[in-house]
């Protein structure tokens, strides 16, 4: 359990006609054991964001703190999914899984018993030992969560984890990160397009402006837990819904 | 590409697979084998035509003849100048894969060190032959030092330069979970480097025979340069070319076993 | 010197090919040329240096070269395996060679061989005359005492340097000049004081059989053009010492000065002319030669030089 | 880590990167410097305390003067020696390149050809001499072809292997598009290829000038390598130590200046 | 206009524990002009079915037939999206836009006016001498698409396009395409995860079952033409979504 608190950040890249700001003073901040959602048009600067918060890229002003402390550029503090799915072709499913125990000197062995475990659970079955090359696209998102999941940090960063799934699987993943983060009350940030799924998910959900991101709408969402695909016919989750709808669609 | 006639005409039987696998090992044999026997026929037919003396150029067939005549003084020359090879070559490979992490390591470096390792590649070995003697006599020190000179740096440059060819999404995601310059380097830079590595030890091990030969001249009593030398001043140059031909094959059969440990290693890249 | 041809004839272009880099043995050459003997003769010459072990014999076999430098032992080599060269003149009319070793080391005579290191070059003629030398000199079968350290090309200085070598077979003219300008105190044991080993020509010029049969005119004229240069030298050794210098500016010209006051007295010796042959030196070398397995069979000895050509 | 130091100090105007550029560039410079200085003066050190013969060991200040003394000599012999290298190398970067896309286009082509490339890179330059002049006279041709020869095997192997580096999706794409075998070479393997041709182009450049050095030794009336069997048969270890200092720094100057070539056209790689 | 014609493909691959088969005897069709969506479980053969089509694979059984002809591992027959982007890095995205025009020997200068003259409605203004690497995961899609519609074919392979687009630029590009295919009369394949998606966009879904692939459920969507997203009201869509949703979700 840690709090993530994000403080008046600002990113300017070189493009090719010039400087280009892709987040302009944008603060937010997820509780301990918080789901928070972030939903924003593509090119908005939502990887930016997580990789800023990873540690990946300096912002040019503002900090990022955990648990009270300034780790602005700071790496290994989170658990990342990034957006592309960045699975080393040299290793199978399992040996991808564990990498975080690797670098981080934790029990290899250990982490291989429970990747192997959780195959069934990922739709990866009789997979393990398949190097990337041979999965779908679909699989090769599950087999990125899979190594999320299996490092363990008390903040997690998902960039569009079910983007490459279909309804069934999705539902099921969601299901199951659902209970992850009961179980273990981890602090989770999810990037997604999916309003549904941001109002399914989380306890919270900024929606951010086209970049440079500021965000634009901040709601929290007080449907009652645990939640099923039957919230979809609370009429708080239609409410909410059409807000969200209605704030990314006007800019 | 690779054969798929072949692998087509073998249905999917034990028997028919390896009935298949040996036609296609002679399909894979027979090109190189018509080029070489076309070639080696009209170098016959070149050194008998223009009636060329055997001491310019002799015909393959005298070159044959003098390496059967030859094959046991051959053996104790090509045993003296394997130990020279192997454990030159194994000082390349150790030295110029750690000299090309330490140049990959930092620009710093790189600008310090990549001059003089150039500069040791353009030292013609006969202006350090007498540092060579006069620090290590005439052992076989000084001529494993020449081979090991001679063949490390493609490894230092294809090395370097591999080290740089790692995704940037998957280097993202090692930083991303703190690994340390180290852990880069083992989980996804070396790896990603291995077939740049491998290419640089196809070249380096290329030069590690012929390395040897040279190295002898500084002084040797036994080796392939010995009796290349020995040959050359008694123009025996059927002995010479037989000496050139125990050296290429040499050379082929460690070239060969680099590139199935390679296939071995990188095996991942061959994936469909 | 001889006749000059006409001004209005177009030079012959001849090339010459060294049988090492250039120096004092080649002397002759570059005074013939630099003083215009080979133009008078109607000849333009160009030296070319550097040739490695066997390359020169061949070159002038196949008429790539005219003329080379070579010695007796490798033209003999030569006839052996059909390489259809001849020696048409002894530069230094004896052999200048001799076993060097430092002072100190304490070898006077051959059978002080015994127990050292001797620094080969890799031919197997050595092992026959270290071995004929000691037996002359009564050591009988003491030439198993003597270890054979191959030292390749690496040169005199070097090899003695840390004690890896007792003694090696060097030139007079250079390597013991050079130890002279050092200061360097050396024994040499010179071949022909021991009068044990046959006599034989070491450098010697060649040409081919064919340049021979096909173009004796220029053979003559080469010679009577590099007969001059060598008597040049023989009488001016420092003006000669000077055009070398100038042609090869990389040498030292201490070691050039010296060397070339040494080989004044050795180019033509007591000879009556310089280059001249003898058929006994030609026919009993090769024979110590064949007596010993160096060569696989004998040569015919009178087709292995000419004197006829000479002025 | 690409002196990021350095560029922070200079605000992002005009003229202060102008200051930036320069500090830059001077700090870039320093530690290869500081590394050079070092190990000359502790050459000259070492010399003169173990009281090493000049023609030993010539110490630098010894080298230094009489290079200076030489330079008149020295001038024609680099233009002779870079009038080999140059033309050696472009036709072994031509054939070079050629033949890694030849061993590169079919298997077969790949075993029949290889292992006369191998053998071509193990036949002692010695051998081949008197056939070479007999072939080619005693002009500049038998030198190129010596500096190709020597130069061009690096370029193959990189080639060949570059070719194989570019990835699966990428290659499937141009295929859907109904790409032939040469615009999939032109299009996508050959881009994704160069940095490894490259890295061939760096080994073998190192070995051009000292290539052309020992082509010299065939038979030439001028050039570094005429020059450094001069001065080693005249005992004048200083001016070997001349001629191999002045082939490093051509080859050093020759290197660089594919380093900045590699820059500029894989420019594509360095991005964040 | 071309009618696109599968008969009977079977695929099986060599996974890491023997032989899996991807797709089981399946045959399909899609008529000249007519618009045709796959919705399959993750990993099911939607991208292998893909391959066969565009030649990449053979089939083990089977045919393709374009207009009446066996194409069956022929190339360059079908424009087609794969489902990870394959852009060339070292080509900005004009470049990567025109590589088919430029590989079938067309106007490349023509082709370059038409990449440019598209950004906008791209969402990709600014971006056209921009490399890969300077892009967000939803701008090198829709990069990625660009290069697709360029690649003028009379059949069009979609997969996956917008998964990683938010609902306005999904939207926008849906819009677009269905403009596009209106006017030139394509015919296109789209496989899709989300069966508003589906419905929205085509004459007829196929939904497949899990691996081994086969078709478990084929629907005409008889929604009227022109679509917007004010059809999710039309009870004939909430039918049709129902169908599909419990087929996918027996399976
Ligand atoms: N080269 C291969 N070797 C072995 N198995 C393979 C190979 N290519 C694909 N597969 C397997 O075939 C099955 C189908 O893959 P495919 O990519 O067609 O799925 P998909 O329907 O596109 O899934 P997704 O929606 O996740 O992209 C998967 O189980 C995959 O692991
Ligand atoms: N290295 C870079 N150089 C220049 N511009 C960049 C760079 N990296 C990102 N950008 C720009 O920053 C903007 C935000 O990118 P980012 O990847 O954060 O978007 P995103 O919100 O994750 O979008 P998507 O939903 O499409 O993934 C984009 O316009 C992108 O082009
Ligand atoms: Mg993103
Ligand atoms: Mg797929």
């Amino acid at each position: 359990m840690a709090t993530l608190d994000v403080r008046g950040i600002s990113k300017t890249f070189r493009g090719t006609n010039g400087l280009v700001t892709v987040i302009e003073q944008l603060s937010m901040r997820a509780d301990a054991g918080e789901f928070v959602a972030i939903i924003g048009p593509s090119g908005s600067g939502k990887s930016t964001l997580f990789n800023i918060i990873a540690g990946l890229e300096t912002p040019d002003s503002g900090a990022v703190i955990i648990d009270g402390a300034d780790v602005t550029g700071r790496r290994g503090q989170v658990a990342y999914m990034p957006q592309r799915d960045a699975l080393l072709p040299w290793r199978s499913v399992i040996e991808n899984a564990v990498l975080a125990t690797i670098v981080q000197r934790g029990d290899v062995t250990a982490a291989t018993r429970e990747a192997r475990a959780l195959l069934d659970d990922f739709g990866l079955t009789g997979w393990g030992d398949a190097r990337p090359a041979m999965l779908s696209g679909g699989m090769r998102q599950r087999a990125a969560l899979l190594r999320t999941v299996l490092w363990h940090r008390p903040i997690m960063l998902l960039d569009e984890p079910f983007g490459a799934l279909d309804a069934l699987t999705r539902a099921q993943l969601q299901q199951w990160l659902l209970g992850l983060w009961d179980r273990l009350d981890r602090t989770i940030l999810l990037v997604t397009h999916d309003i549904d799924e941001a109002l399914l998910l989380a306890d919270r959900v900024y929606a951010l402006t086209p970049r440079p991101a500021q965000i634009a709408l901040e709601v929290a969402v007080d449907l009652p837990r645990p939640r099923s695909y039957a919230v979809v016919a609370d009429p708080a989750f239609a409410r909410l819904k059409l807000r969200l709808q209605q704030v990314l669609n006007v800019y | 590409m690779r054969s798929e006639q072949a692998q087509r005409i073998a249905p999917e039987t034990a028997i028919g697979r390896h009935i298949g696998e040996v036609q296609r090992r002679l399909a894979q044999a027979f090109p190189p084998f018509v080029l070489l026997s076309a070639m080696v026929a009209a170098w016959e037919l070149i050194v008998w035509q223009l009636a060329l003396p055997a001491w310019l150029l002799p015909p393959p067939s005298r070159i044959l003849t003098t390496l059967l005549s030859n094959l046991p003084i051959l053996g104790e020359h090509v045993v003296a100048t394997l130990t020279v090879t192997i454990p030159g070559f194994g000082l390349a490979l150790v030295t110029g894969f750690a000299l090309g992490v330490l140049i990959d390591a930092s620009p710093l470096l790189r600008r310090a060190v990549y001059p003089l390792l150039v500069t040791s590649q353009t030292v013609p070995i006969v202006a350090i032959a007498p540092l060579l003697v006069v620090g290590f006599g005439f052992g076989m020190l000084p001529k494993v030092l020449v081979v090991a000179l001679v063949t490390f740096f493609p490894i230092v440059v294809n090395t370097a330069d591999g080290l740089q060819a790692a995704d940037r999404d998957q280097r993202r995601l090692l930083e991303a979970m703190g690994a340390n310059y180290w852990q880069l380097l083992r989980l996804l830079r070396l790896p990603a480097a291995l077939p740049s590595i491998f290419t640089g030890i196809k070249v380096a091990i290329t030069y590690s025979v012929i390395g040897a030969v040279l190295a002898e001249w500084i002084g040797a009593s036994a080796g392939l340069g010995v009796y290349i030398a020995r040959s050359l001043r008694a123009f025996r140059t059927d002995q010479v070319f037989v000496a050139a031909l125990v050296t290429s094959l040499l050379t082929i059969v460690l070239f060969a076993l680099v590139t199935l440990l390679e296939r071995w290693i990188v095996s991942w890249r061959d994936e469909p | 010197s001889t006749a000059p041809a006409s001004p209005t004839k177009e030079l012959t272009p001849v090339r010459v090919g060294l049988d090492w880099t250039p120096n004092t043995n080649h002397t002759g050459l570059y005074v013939a040329r630099d003083k215009g003997y080979y133009q008078e003769q109607g000849l333009d010459v160009e030296i070319l240096g550097a040739q490695e072990g066997g390359t020169v014999e061949q070159l002038v076999a196949t008429g790539k070269l005219d003329f080379g430098i070579s010695f007796q032992e490798a033209v003999t080599h030569a006839r052996v395996e059909g390489v259809p060269v001849v020696s048409i003149a002894a530069i230094i009319q004896h052999n200048t060679s001799g076993f060097a070793s430092r002072a100190d080391e304490g070898i006077t005579r051959p059978r002080d061989f015994a127990g050292k290191k001797y620094g080969a070059f890799g031919s197997p003629i050595e092992q026959a005359t270290i071995k004929g030398l000691m037996e002359c000199d009564g050591a009988g079968d003491r030439f198993n005492e003597v270890e054979f350290v191959d030292i390749g090309s690496t040169d005199f200085f070097v090899a003695t340097e840390r004690g890896d070598v007792d003694f090696v077979w060097i030139f007079k003219g250079w390597t013991g000049i050079e130890a002279e300008v050092r200061g360097t105190p050396l024994t040499i044991l010179m071949m022909n004081d021991l009068k044990c080993i046959p006599d034989y020509y070491t450098p010697v010029l060649i040409t081919s059989e064919r340049m021979i049969a096909e173009k004796p005119d220029v053979v003559r004229r080469f010679l009577a053009a590099t007969s001059a240069g060598y008597r040049f030298a023989i009488e001016n050794p420092d003006a000669a010492a000077e055009v070398l210098l100038k042609a090869v500016p990389e040498l030292d010209a201490t070691l050039v000065k010296r060397s070339q006051q040494y080989l004044a007295g050795q180019y033509q010796a007591e000879a009556p002319r310089w280059g001249e042959q003898k058929l006994d030196v030609w026919r009993d070398y090769a024979q110590w030669m064949a007596d010993r397995g160096l060569i696989a069979r004998m040569i015919e000895p009178e087709k292995a030089f000419t004197n006829q050509f000479l002025p």
